[in-house]
C-alpha cells in the first residue's frame, strides 16, 4: 500500500559576506558585482570569496554587465526559459532566466539584464536577460 | 556596510511511501483493532513493526503472531515542551506522556503516547492498554494513546 | 588481517565476485527495503556467499530523494549491516563501489557489500533536484538538473543544426538495443524528434526514462570460486567539478577526464591509448555520451552500452552501480572483451564523475 | 595496514546563529585553518570528504555546492550523512582512503547550520508508517531510554547535572565552544527548564552553526610535516536495527558501542581503558548519555558511572579527562560534531590544546553516536 507523506518547511540561507554584497548591489544600485582575482586576474560573477580558476582568496570587487552575449540557453514547457550569459567584463558565465524571448534566442545573441521594479536583495531582483534588438546582429 | 542577507525558500514536498507487504498486513490489522507481529524463525523474536527480515539472523520473517493491545510499560517520559506532530504538521501541546510498551506477545517495544502526563504517576512496570480511535483507518495513530491500568 | 601480497606491488587485486540488480521499472510497488533485499540476495547468491562472509557494507542513498532522514536506516537490516560497519557515503552507486574498493585496499576488510537504491516514482524527482543547487543564486530561479542538462546540450549544439538529429539517432539506436521489457520501448529517430521538448534542445525521447531500482555488488580480495571468468577492478578514480554552470566549460566533461587519468594511474596503465573493449557510460542524454566518448578518447573499436545503457531506463543513485554490473556481465559473457570501463555521475550536468576500470582475468 | 595520522585541525567558532557567513564560507574557514595547521597548501590535498546532515538545511547532495569551498573542485569528493556519526564516519572513511594508498593527504570537513533550517525536519522525515505517528525526536527518545537507565543503574539527576557542569566549564577554556559557562553549578542545571522528564534544558546539547576540518596524511608526509602526528591506531563502526523499540534497554546495553570499543581496544593494545587512555572525546548529546558511555566503554563497571563523575575521575585533573573541549553538550553542529571529537583528540596529541590541553597525552579515545544506537570508536596515539 502507498501512504502519501508531505512536509512544508521554511528554510533561510545566509548569503554570507560575498553573497550579501552581491544581492545588496542588485537591490540598491541595480549593479552586478563580480570578483577579480588578484592572483590570476580572472573576473568571476557573481561576487565570490574564492577564485574558481586558481582558488585564490585575494579578490577585488568589480562591476560587470549589464550587457552580455548568450553562450547557452534552454526553454522548458513549464518552467520558462534560461540563459547562460558571458556578461561584458566577466570571464565566467552567469545563469538567469531569459525573458521577452518567446521563441528563445540563438548562441551569441546580445542581451541585457532587466532588473525588477521592486527589489529586496534577492537573485529575483533581476527579472532575467532580455534580447537586445538591433545591437550586433 | 555589511548587511547579512538571508534567502528564504520554503520546501513543500510529497513522497509516495510504499509500505511493503508486512507493514501492509499490519496496518490492515489495525483497522480491525488487531495487532500482529512477525516472528523470526531462527531467534524466535517477534518484531513490531513487522519487516522483511530479522537484522540479527539475516533470516526472513514469515510467521505471524497475534499480539495483545495491552502490555508492560518498559520506559516512559513526559514531554514538557510542544513538539511537531509530523503526521499532521501541527504542534502537539505539552505536557504529554510517552512510553516504550512491550505488548503481551511481542519481543520488541513500541513507542507511543500515554494518556497519563504526570511523572509522579508513571513508573516502569505499570500495565497499560491501548485506547483506540472510534473508527480505526489502518495506521499507528488508530491507537490514540495507552492508558495506565490502575 | 592476513597479509595478502598483490601481484602489482603492495596492492591486492580486487575481485567483483557477485552482482545483483532489481529493475529499473517505471514504478515498483514494493518498499525500498524489499527491493534492496532482492538485489542483495542476488549478489550474495552470485558470489556464493552469505552475510557471514561480508566484513562491511557501503551504501548509496539520498535523504531528500527517499523522504527519510539518514535514509540508509531503512536498509540497514536488508544489507546485513546490523552490528557491522556500514559507510553511507555516496549519491551514486559507482562512487560507493569505489569507496568500498578503497576500504579493501586499506586492508580494513577482505569482502565488502555495496548497495544502492532509488525510487524516482515516489516523488517529483526533477523538482527535488532543485534542492541540490546553490540556494543563493540558482535555486530561487527553480533551476534543476534537467534545465542544467538543457543548457549543456545547448552549449554543445551551438550553431550546429545537425546536433539534434544526431542525438535523436543515437537515442533511437540505444533504445533499440534495450532488452525486451525494459523501461524504454524502441523508438525511431523521427519519433524522438517529434516527442515534446523537455528542456530545449532535449526532446523527451532523448532523455533516459527514470524509474525505480536497486543494485548490489560484492567486492573481495579473496579470489572467487573457479568455474567462471572472474572480473577484477584494477583502477578507480572520481572527481567533482565546479558547481556553477557558468564556471565550467560546458562543451567538455573535464571532471571525467581527471577521474579517468586517476583510474589509469591507479591501474598502472600508462598510455592514453590503452584499449577499452567495453564501455558502460552513465549518460542520461545523447550529448552526455558524446561528452563521455570525448573525455575517455573512446572510438569505434569500443562496444558502448550493448544493453542500451541508461537510455533503456535507470533509477537515480543506482545508475553507476548498474553500469558496473553491466560491465561485469559483459566481461563474463563475452570472451572477446578483456578491459571494460564503468562510469557513474551525479549532480547537475555531470558535476560528480566516477570511473572504474575492470579486467577479465582469464 | 598503512599508517595514517591526523596532522592538522581547523574549526570555526560555534554559535546558535552564524548568519554572518554562508555555508560555503564556514566550510572554507575550517578547511583553510586545517590545511594551514598541517603546514600544507590547498593544492596538496588529494581528496576531500564532507560530513553534513543535509536535511537539516533542506539540502540534497550538499557536496555539490559546498565542495569548492573545501578546495575539492577538480578533486575526488564524497559526502557522508549518517546522523550524529556522520563526522566520525567521514573521518574513518578518510583513514581508509589514505590507508588504501590511493591518496596521501585527505581533508575531512564537517558542517551544520541548524539556524538555516528546521530541527523538526529530522523528526518529520522518520518512518512514515511508524515513528512519524509519534512526535518524540531525539529529546523524547533519549528521555525514554534514560528512564530505563536510571531505574537499572541507579544514576541520579544530580550526577547527570555534574556531567553538564563539567562540559560547560571545560567549554569556557575552548575558544570555539558555543556554550561557555565557567561558573555553572549543579543546582542551576537542576533548576533549568524541564524539556522531557527527567531531561532539563541544561542537560541537553544545543543546536549550533559551525564547521570543523581535519587533515589526514600517510606516514611519509605526516612525519615530514608534523612534529607530533596523531596516529590512527584503530577504528570501528557498528550500526543497529532500525527502530528504537528493537534495541533492548538502549543506554543500558548499547551493544554497538561496546562491540566497536572491544574490537578497537584489542587492535590498539588497550587493556584497561580508564588508565591506558590519557584523554577521551566522546559523543554525548545529553548528560545522561556520557554516564552510560562510561560503562559501555569500560571506564568502570556497570552502575559505577555516577561515582566516576562524583569523584572527579573524568574531570580535567582526574584520572581520565573526558571532553576537555566541552563536548557535544557545549557545541553541536551535528554534521561537524563527530569531526570535532576527532579534531579535539588530535589536538591533545599534537600538544596544541591551549588552555584545554591535558598534560602528556599519548593515547586518546574518540567516539561517535548517531540515530538510535549507531556507534563509531577511534583510538589515536602519539606512536603509529
Amino acid at each position: 500500500m502507498i501512504l502519501e507523506g508531505a512536509i512544508r518547511i521554511p528554510f533561510k540561507y545566509a548569503a554570507g559576506r560575498a553573497g550579501s554584497r552581491f544581492l545588496v548591489a542588485l537591490r540598491d544600485g541595480m549593479r552586478i558585482v563580480a570578483s577579480r582575482c588578484e592572483t590570476c586576474a580572472r573576473v568571476a560573477v557573481p561576487l565570490r570569496t574564492l577564485c574558481p580558476a586558481c582558488g585564490g582568496d585575494d579578490l577585488a570587487e568589480v562591476e560587470v554587465g549589464p550587457g552580455g552575449s548568450v553562450i547557452a540557453w534552454t526553454q522548458t514547457p513549464d518552467a520558462g526559459s534560461y540563459a547562460l550569459v558571458r556578461l561584458d567584463g566577466a570571464d565566467t558565465a552567469f545563469l538567469h532566466r531569459l525573458v521577452a524571448a518567446p521563441a528563445g534566442c540563438r548562441i551569441g545573441q546580445r542581451v541585457r539584464v532587466r532588473f525588477a521594479s521592486s527589489r529586496r536583495a534577492s537573485i529575483l531582483d533581476i527579472d532575467g536577460f532580455e534580447p537586445v534588438t538591433g545591437e550586433g546582429r | 556596510m555589511n548587511e547579512a542577507i538571508l534567502v528564504p525558500i520554503e520546501m513543500a514536498a510529497t513522497w509516495r511511501y510504499a509500505s511493503g507487504a508486512a507493514m501492509e498486513r499490519f496496518c490492515d490489522g489495525l483497522r480491525e483493532r488487531r495487532i500482529e507481529a512477525l516472528r523470526c524463525g531462527v531467534c524466535r523474536r517477534s518484531y513490531l513493526p513487522p519487516r522483511p527480515i530479522c537484522g540479527n539472523c539475516h533470516a526472513p520473517l514469515s510467521e505471524w503472531v497475534s499480539v495483545a493491545d495491552e502490555g508492560r510499560l518498559e520506559a516512559w517520559t513526559v514531554l514538557q515542551v510542544p513538539m511537531l506532530d509530523a503526521r499532521t504538521g501541527s504542534i502537539r501541546e505539552a505536557p504529554y506522556g510517552m512510553g516504550l510498551i512491550r505488548l503481551d506477545g511481542a519481543d520488541t517495544t513500541i513507542n507511543h503516547y500515554l494518556a497519563e502526563s504526570d511523572p509522579a504517576r508513571l513508573a516502569i512496570g505499570l500495565r497499560v492498554r491501548a485506547v483506540w480511535r472510534p473508527e480505526p483507518r489502518g495506521a499507528m495513530d488508530d491507537i490514540v494513546h495507552f492508558e495506565v491500568l490502575r | 588481517m592476513s597479509e595478502l601480497k598483490a601481484p602489482n606491488g603492495d596492492r591486492r587485486p580486487i575481485f567483483i565476485v557477485g552482482v545483483g540488480e532489481v529493475g529499473p521499472v517505471a514504478e515498483d510497488p514494493r518498499s525500498i527495503p524489499e527491493m534492496v533485499l532482492e538485489a542483495v540476495g542476488m549478489a550474495l547468491a552470485d558470489a556464493a556467499m552469505g552475510h557471514g562472509e561480508i566484513d562491511a557494507v557501503v551504501t548509496a542513498s539520498v535523504d531528500l530523494f527517499d523522504g527519510l532522514t539518514a535514509s540508509n536506516i531503512a536498509v540497514t537490516e536488508v544489507v546485513g549491516a546490523v552490528m557491522k560497519s556500514e559507510t553511507r557515503i555516496a549519491a551514486d552507486g559507482l562512487a560507493a563501489a569505489i569507496h568500498a574498493a578503497c576500504e579493501l585496499r586499506s586492508e580494513a576488510y577482505q569482502t565488502v557489500l555495496v548497495a544502492a537504491h532509488g525510487k524516482a516514482s515516489m516523488s517529483d524527482y526533477r523538482s527535488l533536484t532543485r534542492w541540490a543547487m546553490d540556494p543563493i543564486h540558482l535555486q530561487p530561479l527553480d533551476v534543476d538538473f534537467l534545465i542544467c542538462a538543457g543548457l549543456q546540450a545547448s552549449a554543445m549544439a551551438g550553431a550546429d543544426g545537425g546536433a539534434q538529429r544526431r542525438w535523436a539517432q543515437l537515442a533511437a539506436r540505444r533504445r533499440a538495443s534495450a532488452v525486451p521489457g525494459a523501461l524504454a520501448a524502441a523508438i525511431s529517430a523521427e519519433a524522438v524528434l517529434a516527442s515534446p521538448v523537455l528542456a530545449a534542445p532535449l526532446h523527451e525521447g532523448m532523455c533516459a526514462p527514470l524509474g525505480d531500482g536497486a543494485a548490489a555488488v560484492v567486492l573481495s580480495v579473496r579470489p572467487p570460486a573457479a568455474g567462471r571468468r572472474s572480473v577484477r577492478l584494477v583502477g578507480m578514480g572520481h572527481d567533482l567539478e565546479a558547481h556553477a554552470m557558468g564556471d565550467r566549460d560546458l562543451t567538455r566533461w573535464e571532471g571525467l577526464g581527471r577521474a579517468l587519468r586517476r583510474a589509469r594511474a591507479d591501474a598502472g596503465i600508462a598510455s592514453e591509448e590503452a584499449i577499452i573493449d567495453l564501455a558502460e557510460p552513465s549518460c542520461l542524454y545523447p550529448h552526455e555520451e558524446e561528452l563521455f566518448r570525448q573525455a575517455c578518447a573512446i572510438g569505434d573499436e569500443t562496444a558502448i552500452s550493448p544493453g542500451g545503457g541508461l537510455f533503456a531506463g535507470t533509477a537515480p543513485v543506482v545508475a553507476g552501480l548498474a553500469r558496473l554490473i553491466a560491465a561485469v556481465r559483459g566481461l563474463r559473457g563475452n570472451a572477446r572483451y578483456h578491459q571494460a570501463l564503468a562510469h557513474g555521475t551525479w549532480g547537475p550536468a555531470g558535476q560528480g564523475q566516477a570511473v572504474a576500470l575492470l579486467e577479465a582475468a582469464d | 595496514m598503512r599508517h595514517v595520522a591526523i596532522i592538522g585541525t581547523g574549526q570555526t567558532d560555534y554559535a546558535s546563529n552564524r548568519s554572518d557567513a554562508s555555508q560555503p564560507e564556514l566550510v572554507r574557514e575550517a578547511a583553510k585553518a586545517a590545511i594551514a595547521d598541517a603546514g600544507l597548501r590547498p593544492q596538496q590535498i588529494d581528496a576531500v570528504l564532507i560530513s553534513n546532515m543535509e536535511l537539516f538545511e533542506g539540502r540534497a547532495l550538499p557536496e555539490l555546492w559546498l565542495g569548492e569551498a573545501a578546495f575539492a573542485a577538480g578533486k575526488p569528493c564524497l559526502k557522508v550523512a549518517t546522523g550524529g556519526t556522520s563526522g566520525t564516519s567521514a573521518c574513518i572513511s578518510g583513514f581508509h582512503q589514505v590507508a588504501s594508498g590511493l591518496f596521501d593527504v585527505v581533508l575531512v570537513v564537517g558542517l551544520e547550520k541548524h539556524s538555516e533550517g528546521q530541527t523538526q525536519t529530522g523528526m518529520a522525515l522518520t518512518d512514515p508508517f511508524w515513528d512519524r505517528a509519534v512526535a518524540a525526536g531525539a529529546l523524547g527518545n533519549f528521555a525514554l531510554s534514560i528512564s530505563q537507565y536510571m531505574a537499572e543503574r541507579g544514576v541520579t539527576e544530580r550526577q547527570a547535572a555534574m556531567v553538564a557542569v563539567k562540559a560547560r566549564r571545560n567549554a569556557a577554556r575552548n575558544p570555539h565552544a558555543h556554550l561557555k559557562m565557567p561558573a555553572l553549578t549543579v543546582d542551576e542545571v537542576l533548576a533549568s527548564r524541564p524539556l522531557a522528564h527527567p531531561i532539563r534544558l541544561l542537560d541537553m546539547c544545543p543546536q549550533s552553526d559551525g564547521a570543523c576540518a581535519i587533515v589526514i596524511a600517510a606516514e611519509k608526509p605526516a612525519r615530514r610535516l608534523c612534529p607530533r602526528p596523531a596516529w590512527v591506531k584503530a577504528s570501528a563502526t557498528r550500526h543497529e536495527q532500525p527502530y528504537i523499540g528493537d534495541i533492548d534497554r538502549r543506554l543500558v546495553t548499547m551493544r554497538t558501542l561496546r562491540d566497536a570499543a572491544r574490537g578497537v581496544y584489542e587492535r590498539a593494545g588497550i587493556r584497561d581503558p580508564l588508565h591506558d587512555f590519557d584523554v577521551a572525546e566522546i559523543y554525548e548529546p545529553v548528560s545522561y548519555a556520557e554516564l552510560a558511555w562510561y560503562e559501555a566503554l569500560g571506564f568502570c563497571r556497570e552502575g559505577e558511572a555516577g561515582r566516576l563523575i562524583e569523584d572527579g575521575v573524568t574531570a580535567m585533573d582526574g584520572e581520565l579527562p573526558v571532553n576537555p573541549s566541552g563536548g557535544v553538550l557545549s557545541s553541536n553542529p551535528v554534521g561537524a560534531s563527530g569531526v570535532i571529537r576527532v579534531a579535539e583528540a588530535a589536538l591533545q596529541i599534537h600538544g596544541r590544546g591551549g588552555e584545554r590541553q591535558v598534560e602528556g597525552v599519548r593515547t586518546a579515545l574518540v567516539t561517535g553516536y548517531g540515530v538510535y544506537a549507531w556507534a563509531d570508536v577511534v583510538v589515536l596515539g602519539a606512536q603509529p
